[in-house]
C-alpha cells in the first residue's frame, strides 16, 4: 500500500527557494530573466482566463473553463517543453497552449462556437482541446508509440485531470505506454474536483500511486510552484527521450474558480477550501521569490502588466472579430474524400437555402413562413 | 395539477420511485450534491441520502457496469449519463450486458435499470453536448427505448420506465428542461397510457408528421403554421422509439396517405429510416408519396453557430410537408 | 490469378499494403505470433517485425485510441478487431474520436484508419462471436462502412480502405472465410472499382436483391434456384454499407419495379430499413411493391444450435422475393 | 515502483507442507478428510476437463475452454466461498462452477450451443460465463455495493484473467471498489497466456501490484497451491465481510492446455515452458502431501477415481441427451414483458415455418426448393 508522499516543492508559497538536491539540477538554468519570463506568462495566463470569463459572461463566448489557479501546474510544465513534443490535452489547458505559441484568436474559436477546434494542431505540436475525459491519454501514448517507431527522441505529453484517473482510458494509456516503454508523460492536474466530485470520491490514495500498479514512475509536485512542475516535468522529458519510457506526474494544485461559466461552485464547496488555496497562490508565491530577490522592480511589473493587458486586448479583439462560419461550411471536412450520402445532403439544403428570400429564417425554430 | 418544468417533472417521477421502491437506486456523476449539471435530481441525495443516490467516480462502463450488479442483486438502479455524447465509453456494458442478460440467462435474471440521457442540440454547447444516439440503442435488441416531449410524459414516463423490468433508455430533450407545463402528479403510471404507446398530439387529415422528444414541440407548431395555409396535419408523438408503435402511425398513414418523419439526428440509418420502412411495408398501397425524412446531417454535430442549420426546424419541416403533399417544395424538379 | 481462400487474399492484401507503405501498421490481440485467431496476419509479424505487427495488450479502447496516436503522427494503422462482438469497448474511441476528428480540426488531421472487423454468424460459435453490428457504424457520420463478399474484392478493398485518407470500418464476413476464389494480385487497388461502389454479381429483370458480406453467396444461391422457377432475380453486393451506392441500386429497382434487402443483422433500425426508405425515396414511382427485408431479428444473437433460425437462409430469402413479386408466400392473406 | 514478492506457499510442488505464520491459522480446520476431498475436487474437476475436451473433439460440444493447470486455483477459492457469497467468473472457471454445486449438464449447455448459457445464477449464486473479457469484474462491484446497501455479510467474488487486467472495465472496477469500499474480491488468474499473449505484454511487473495503486491491498498466492489459495481467498472474504473492502488476489498458476479447444499452442509457446509448469503440477502436489500424510490409501485413490468417473459419465450423458431447443425458442426471453416489434416478427416466422412440409428445410443454407 501507498504512504504519503510529500510533494516536490522548490518554492514555498511564502517566496522562499528552498534547495531540493534532486531536483535543482534541473531548473539551475533558470536565472532572473527566466523567472520573470515565467512570472510574465502565469500573469498573461491568468488575464486571459479573466478576459475570457468576462466575454463569456458578456455572451461572446458560449463557456468558458476558467483555470485559475492552476496556472503554475501549465506554464511550468508547458515551458518544459521542445517544440518538437506533441501535446494531447483537455480542455482546461489554455495556459499551455499560450505557452505552445497558439494564437490568441484560436483559443477562443471552440468556446465561441465558429469551428469545433481553434488551431491546426500541427503548428504548434499540440492536439485541439478533448473533450472526452481521458481519451486524449492513448492519443498521445499511441503518438508515443510513433515516435518510438520514427526513432526520435521527441516526447507526447497528454495533459488530464484527477477526475480523469478514474475512466478506463487512462489506465489502458497506462497499460499501454508500460508495455511499449514509450516515451509519453502523464501529467495530471489534481485541482482537487471533477465538477463537483472531490477528489477523494475518485481515490482514496494519492493520485500519483496510481502510476506504480502500472510498472510506472510517478512525481509527486506541489503544481502551485512552477519551478518545481518545470523541474518535474524535465525529468519525466528526459527520461523519455532516453529510452527511459513513461513517467506519472501528479501536480496537486486547485481550481479556484468554477468548472466552467456554466457551474456553481458554491453549491458543492466550503468556502474555507478556497482561502487555503488561495494562500498557496501560484503567482503572488512567484511575485513573492521575485521580491526577495530585489526583481520585482516597476519596470517588471510595468511590463508585466502591458503585455497581460495587451494581450487580453488581442483575446477579445480577435474573439469579438472573428467572422461567423457561413452555413454550408458545416458539410465541410466531414470526409477527405467525395461521399456520395452527404453530397447529396449538402446539395439539398444549398437548394433549400437558396429557396428563401432571406435565408436567417431558415434556421430560425419558428419559422419564417 | 401543478404547473412545472420539464426538468422538474422528471424530478418529481423520481422522487416518486424512490419513495415507492426502496430497491431504486440513482447513480451518476455529480448527481448528489450538486443535483445533476441540468438539476434534474436536485435536493434527492438530501432526502433519500447517499446510498439512494449516488454520486459515482468518473468513469460511465463503470457506472453502467455496477448498475447491472447492483440489478443482480435486486435492485432499480437509475443511471444518468451527463450528456448524450459520454454515453459511448458505457456502450459495451449496455449493448453486451443490460441488453443480453436476460436472453442470456433465460430470463432468470431481470435488468431493470433506466438510463437517463439528456439528448440533443440547440442549447450552443461544444462538441458531444448535443448528440442524439438514439438509433444506436433501438438497433439493440433486448432494450426499450423512449424519449418523451412534455412535462406530463416526463413525469410519467419516468416512473413508468422505472417499474419495467427490462432495461429501458430514457431520452430527455434538454434543450425543453425549462419548458412548463401542467403536470398531475397524482396519475398513475401503471393505469396512465403505456410507455410504448404513441399518441397524436394533433390530429389532421393531409399529412401525418412523426416526431419525438425535442422536435414534438417544432412539429406542433409546424402543424399550427401549416394551417393557417389550409394543410392539415396529423402530428404524431412517437414516446416509444423501440418498439415503435406502428399501429398507431399505421392508422394515421392509411388516414392520410403521407408521412413526413422528423428528428435531430443524422439522416442514413437514422429511426426516421426505420419508420419509413416499417410503414412503407405496411402500408405502401396507401401511401400517394414516398414518405419523407427531415433529419439532422449526416455530419459530427457541428459547433453551435450553424447548429440550427443541423437542426430540423419548423421551416424545412413544412418544406418536407410540401414535397409529400406533392406541392412546390426547395426540391421540386429534382428527379426522384 | 491465384486461388486462394478469403483470409489468405486479406492477407495478401495487407502484406502488398505493408510493403507499399512503411507507415502502415497492424494492430490488434494475438495478430503477431499467432498470426489472428482466424490466421488472416499468418506470417506478417516474422517478414515486418514486431513494430509494423503489433500485439497488443488486451484492451479495444486502447488499441483504437493508440491508432488514433499514431494517425496523429503519420501512420496508417490497420486494427484488428478480433470479433464482432469485442467492438463495443473501442465504441467510444471509434465514435467521438475517430469518426470526429477531421471534422473537429478542419481537415487538418487525417484518420486514415483502418479497423478490420470479423462479423456474422453461422460458425456455431458462443455468444459475442457472431455479431453483425455494422449498422451502429453505417449510422455514424465521418466513418467509411464497407464489407466484402469474395476474395478479390477482399484482397483489392483492404488496399483501398487503407489507402483512403478517412476511417474505414472492413467487416469480413468470417463464415467465408475458407471459401476460395481466383485472385488476380495484380490489381491496381487505385484504378479497381471504387470501395465506395456497389456491384450487380447477378443480373436480372423481375426483383432486385439486395445483400452484402456473407449474404451475396446466399443471394446468388437464391438467384439460381429462382431461375429454375424462371424468376429473374438481380442481386447486388452492396460492397459499401456507408454511403450506399444508391445510384447503382436504383437503376436497378427501376427497372425490376421490387426490392428485396437482406442482412444477418437485426431487422430494426438496420441497414436495410435505410436501404428500403432511399430507394423508395429515389424511385416511389417505381416500385409495384413495398421493399421487403428479410433479416436477422430483434434478438440477441442466439445460441449456435439455432442459428440458422436466425440468418437468413435461402427460403426465407426466397419467400421474401415471392412476398416482392405477390406471388404466394408465408404471409399471404395477412394484412398489410 | 513494486518489488518482487514471494509467492504465499502452504505446501511445496514436491508436496511438503511448510509453514506460514501468517496463512497457517486459515486453513487449521482442513484436517485430512480435507485434505482428501480437496483432492478429490482437483481430480473431479481435471476429469471433467478432459471428458469436455473429449465430447467437443467427437463433436458433441462446440467449444471447450479447459482448465488444466489451474484446478488448485479454482478448488481452493471455490471452496474458501459461503454459499450466499455470489460468483461472477470468466468463462474458464468451471472448477468453480463445479464447487459452487452447478448441475454438470447446465456447464456444458452453453458449449453444446443449446442455450446462450446454462443455469440460473441465483440457484447456486454464480452468474454464467462471461466472455467479453473483464465485464464482469464490475458487476461484481456493483453487487458488492448492494450487499453494502443491504447491511449483509456476504461477498461478490470476481475471477478474471491476467489479460483482463488490461482493460479498462477492469480497473474502473477497482476504482469502483475501492471507492466504496465494497465487498468484492477480485481474484486474477494469471495463468501466464491471453490467447498468444505471455503476461508480460499486459504488464512488466507483478499482475498483484496493480492493485496497490488503487489503493487496494493484494496478495499474491502460488496458484498450484490449494492450501495457499483456499488461505489467501479466506483473509480476503474475511476482510471483505468485516466492512474491510476489497482485496486483490493475484493466483500464479498455468494454462497447461489450449486456450480454447479451437486453440494451437505450439503456434506461440515454447514446450520446455509446459515441463517446467508440468513439475508444479496443482494435483500431483496434493496427492505427494497427502502420500507424505499416508493419506493415499488404495480405498481413496479408488473412491476419488470412482467418483471423478461417475461424474465424467454424467457430464456425457447429460451433455448428449440434453433436449435440443425448439426453433421458437430464440425470441424467449428477449423481454420480459410483450414487444411489439419482436412479437410480429414471431408470428412471421412462425407462419414462415409453417409453410413448409419440413421445417428443417427451411434453415439450411443451400435451401428446400
Ligand atoms: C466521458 C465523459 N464523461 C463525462 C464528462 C462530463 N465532464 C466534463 S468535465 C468533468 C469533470 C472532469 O474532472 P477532472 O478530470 O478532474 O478535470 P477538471 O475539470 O477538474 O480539469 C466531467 C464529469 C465528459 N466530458 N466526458
Ligand atoms: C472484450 C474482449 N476482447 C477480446 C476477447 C477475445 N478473447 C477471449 S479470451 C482472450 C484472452 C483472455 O486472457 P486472460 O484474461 O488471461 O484469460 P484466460 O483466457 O487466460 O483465462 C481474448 C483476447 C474477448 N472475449 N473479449
Ligand atoms: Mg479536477
Ligand atoms: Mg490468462
Amino acid at each position: 500500500m501507498s504512504t504519503d508522499r510529500n510533494l516536490i516543492q522548490l518554492v514555498t508559497p511564502a517566496g522562499e527557494r528552498i534547495s531540493h538536491p534532486e531536483f535543482d539540477p534541473w531548473v539551475k538554468d533558470i536565472g532572473d530573466e527566466q523567472l520573470c519570463s515565467l512570472y510574465e506568462d502565469l500573469t498573461v495566463i491568468r488575464r486571459i482566463d479573466v478576459e475570457a470569463t468576462a466575454l463569456q459572461r458578456q455572451g461572446e463566448l458560449g463557456l468558458w473553463p476558467p483555470l485559475l489557479g492552476q496556472e503554475a501546474a501549465q506554464v511550468g510544465s508547458g515551458r518544459a517543453l521542445r517544440e518538437d513534443d506533441f501535446v494531447f490535452s483537455s480542455y482546461r489547458e489554455n495556459g499551455v497552449a499560450y505557452c505552445r505559441g497558439v494564437d490568441l484568436t484560436d483559443i477562443t474559436r471552440v468556446w465561441r462556437g465558429t469551428a469545433s477546434s481553434g488551431w491546426d494542431p500541427y503548428s504548434v505540436n499540440m492536439a485541439t482541446p478533448q473533450i472526452i475525459i481521458g481519451a486524449q491519454t492513448l492519443h498521445a501514448t499511441g503518438y508515443a508509440m510513433g515516435i518510438q517507431n520514427d526513432g526520435a527522441d521527441s516526447v507526447a505529453v497528454t495533459y488530464f485531470g484527477d477526475g480523469a484517473t478514474s475512466e478506463g482510458d487512462v489506465n489502458e494509456a497506462m497499460v499501454f505506454a508500460a508495455s511499449f516503454q514509450a516515451p509519453v508523460v502523464f501529467f495530471c492536474s489534481n485541482n482537487h474536483w471533477a465538477i463537483s466530485e472531490p477528489v477523494r470520491l475518485q481515490s482514496h490514495i494519492q493520485i500519483a500511486d496510481r502510476a506504480s500498479g502500472f510498472g510506472i514512475p510517478s512525481l509527486r509536485v506541489d503544481g502551485n510552484d512552477v519551478l518545481a512542475v518545470m523541474a518535474a516535468t524535465r525529468v519525466a522529458l528526459d527520461r523519455a527521450r532516453h529510452g527511459g519510457g513513461p513517467t506519472f506526474i501528479e501536480a496537486v494544485t486547485y481550481r479556484m474558480g468554477p468548472h466552467t461559466t456554466a457551474d456553481d461552485p458554491t453549491r458543492y464547496r466550503d468556502a474555507n477550501e478556497l482561502e487555503d488555496w488561495a494562500a498557496k497562490d501560484p503567482i503572488l508565491r512567484v511575485k513573492a521569490l521575485l521580491e526577495r530577490k530585489g526583481l520585482l522592480t516597476d519596470e517588471v511589473q510595468q511590463h508585466v502588466h502591458n503585455k497581460a493587458e495587451s494581450v487580453a486586448r488581442e483575446l477579445r479583439s480577435g474573439c469579438i472579430g472573428m467572422p461567423d462560419p457561413e452555413p454550408m461550411d458545416i458539410f465541410k471536412h466531414v470526409y477527405s474524400e467525395p461521399n456520395s450520402w452527404l453530397d447529396r445532403q449538402q446539395d439539398h439544403y444549398a437548394r433549400y437555402l437558396a429557396s428563401f428570400g432571406d435565408p436567417a429564417g431558415a434556421t430560425s425554430e419558428e419559422g419564417a413562413r | 395539477m401543478t404547473q412545472m418544468t420539464f426538468a422538474r417533472a422528471i424530478n418529481s417521477g423520481l422522487r416518486k420511485s424512490l419513495e415507492n421502491d426502496p430497491k431504486v437506486i440513482l447513480m451518476g456523476e455529480d448527481i448528489g450534491t450538486l443535483g445533476g449539471v441540468f438539476r434534474v435530481t436536485d435536493g434527492l441525495q438530501k432526502d433519500f441520502g447517499t446510498h439512494r443516490v449516488v454520486d459515482t467516480p468518473l468513469a460511465e462502463s463503470a457506472i453502467m457496469g455496477t448498475a447491472v450488479g447492483l440489478a443482480y442483486r435486486g435492485y432499480r438502479p437509475v443511471v444518468e449519463i451527463q450528456f448524450d455524447g459520454f454515453i459511448y465509453p458505457a456502450f459495451d456494458q449496455i449493448v453486451s450486458q443490460v441488453a443480453k442478460l436476460h436472453y442470456r440467462t433465460q430470463g432468470a435474471v431481470k435488468m431493470p435499470i433506466t438510463i437517463r440521457v439528456p439528448f440533443g442540440g440547440g442549447i450552443g454547447s461544444p462538441e458531444h453536448h448535443s448528440e442524439s444516439p438514439e438509433a444506436y440503442f433501438t438497433h439493440t435488441s433486448g432494450l426499450r427505448v423512449v424519449s418523451v416531449s412534455n412535462p406530463q410524459d416526463a413525469h410519467t414516463v419516468i416512473q413508468q420506465a422505472i417499474l419495467s423490468d427490462d432495461p429501458v433508455l430514457y431520452f430527455e430533450p434538454k434543450r425543453r428542461y425549462h419548458d412548463k407545463g401542467e403536470v398531475d402528479e397524482g396519475i398513475d403510471p401503471r393505469t396512465a397510457l403505456p410507455m410504448d404507446s404513441a399518441r397524436v398530439v394533433t390530429e389532421g387529415t393531409d399529412v401525418t408528421l412523426v416526431a419525438y422528444g425535442p422536435l414534438v414541440k417544432t412539429a406542433k407548431d409546424a402543424a399550427t403554421a401549416a394551417a393557417d395555409e389550409g394543410i392539415s396535419i396529423e402530428v404524431i408523438d412517437l414516446r416509444s422509439l423501440a418498439p415503435v408503435d406502428y399501429a398507431t402511425v399505421e392508422a394515421s398513414v392509411r388516414k392520410t396517405g403521407r408521412l413526413v418523419v422528423t428528428h435531430e439526428a443524422g439522416q442514413s440509418g437514422g429511426l426516421g429510416a426505420e419508420v419509413a420502412a416499417s410503414i412503407t411495408e405496411r402500408c405502401f398501397y396507401h401511401l400517394e408519396t414516398a414518405p419523407v425524412r427531415i433529419t439532422g446531417f449526416d455530419i459530427p454535430y457541428p459547433y453551435s453557430k450553424l447548429e440550427m442549420h443541423h437542426l430540423p426546424g419548423l421551416d424545412r419541416i413544412l418544406d418536407g410537408v410540401d414535397r409529400a403533399l406533392g406541392r412546390p417544395n426547395s426540391l421540386s424538379g429534382l428527379e426522384g
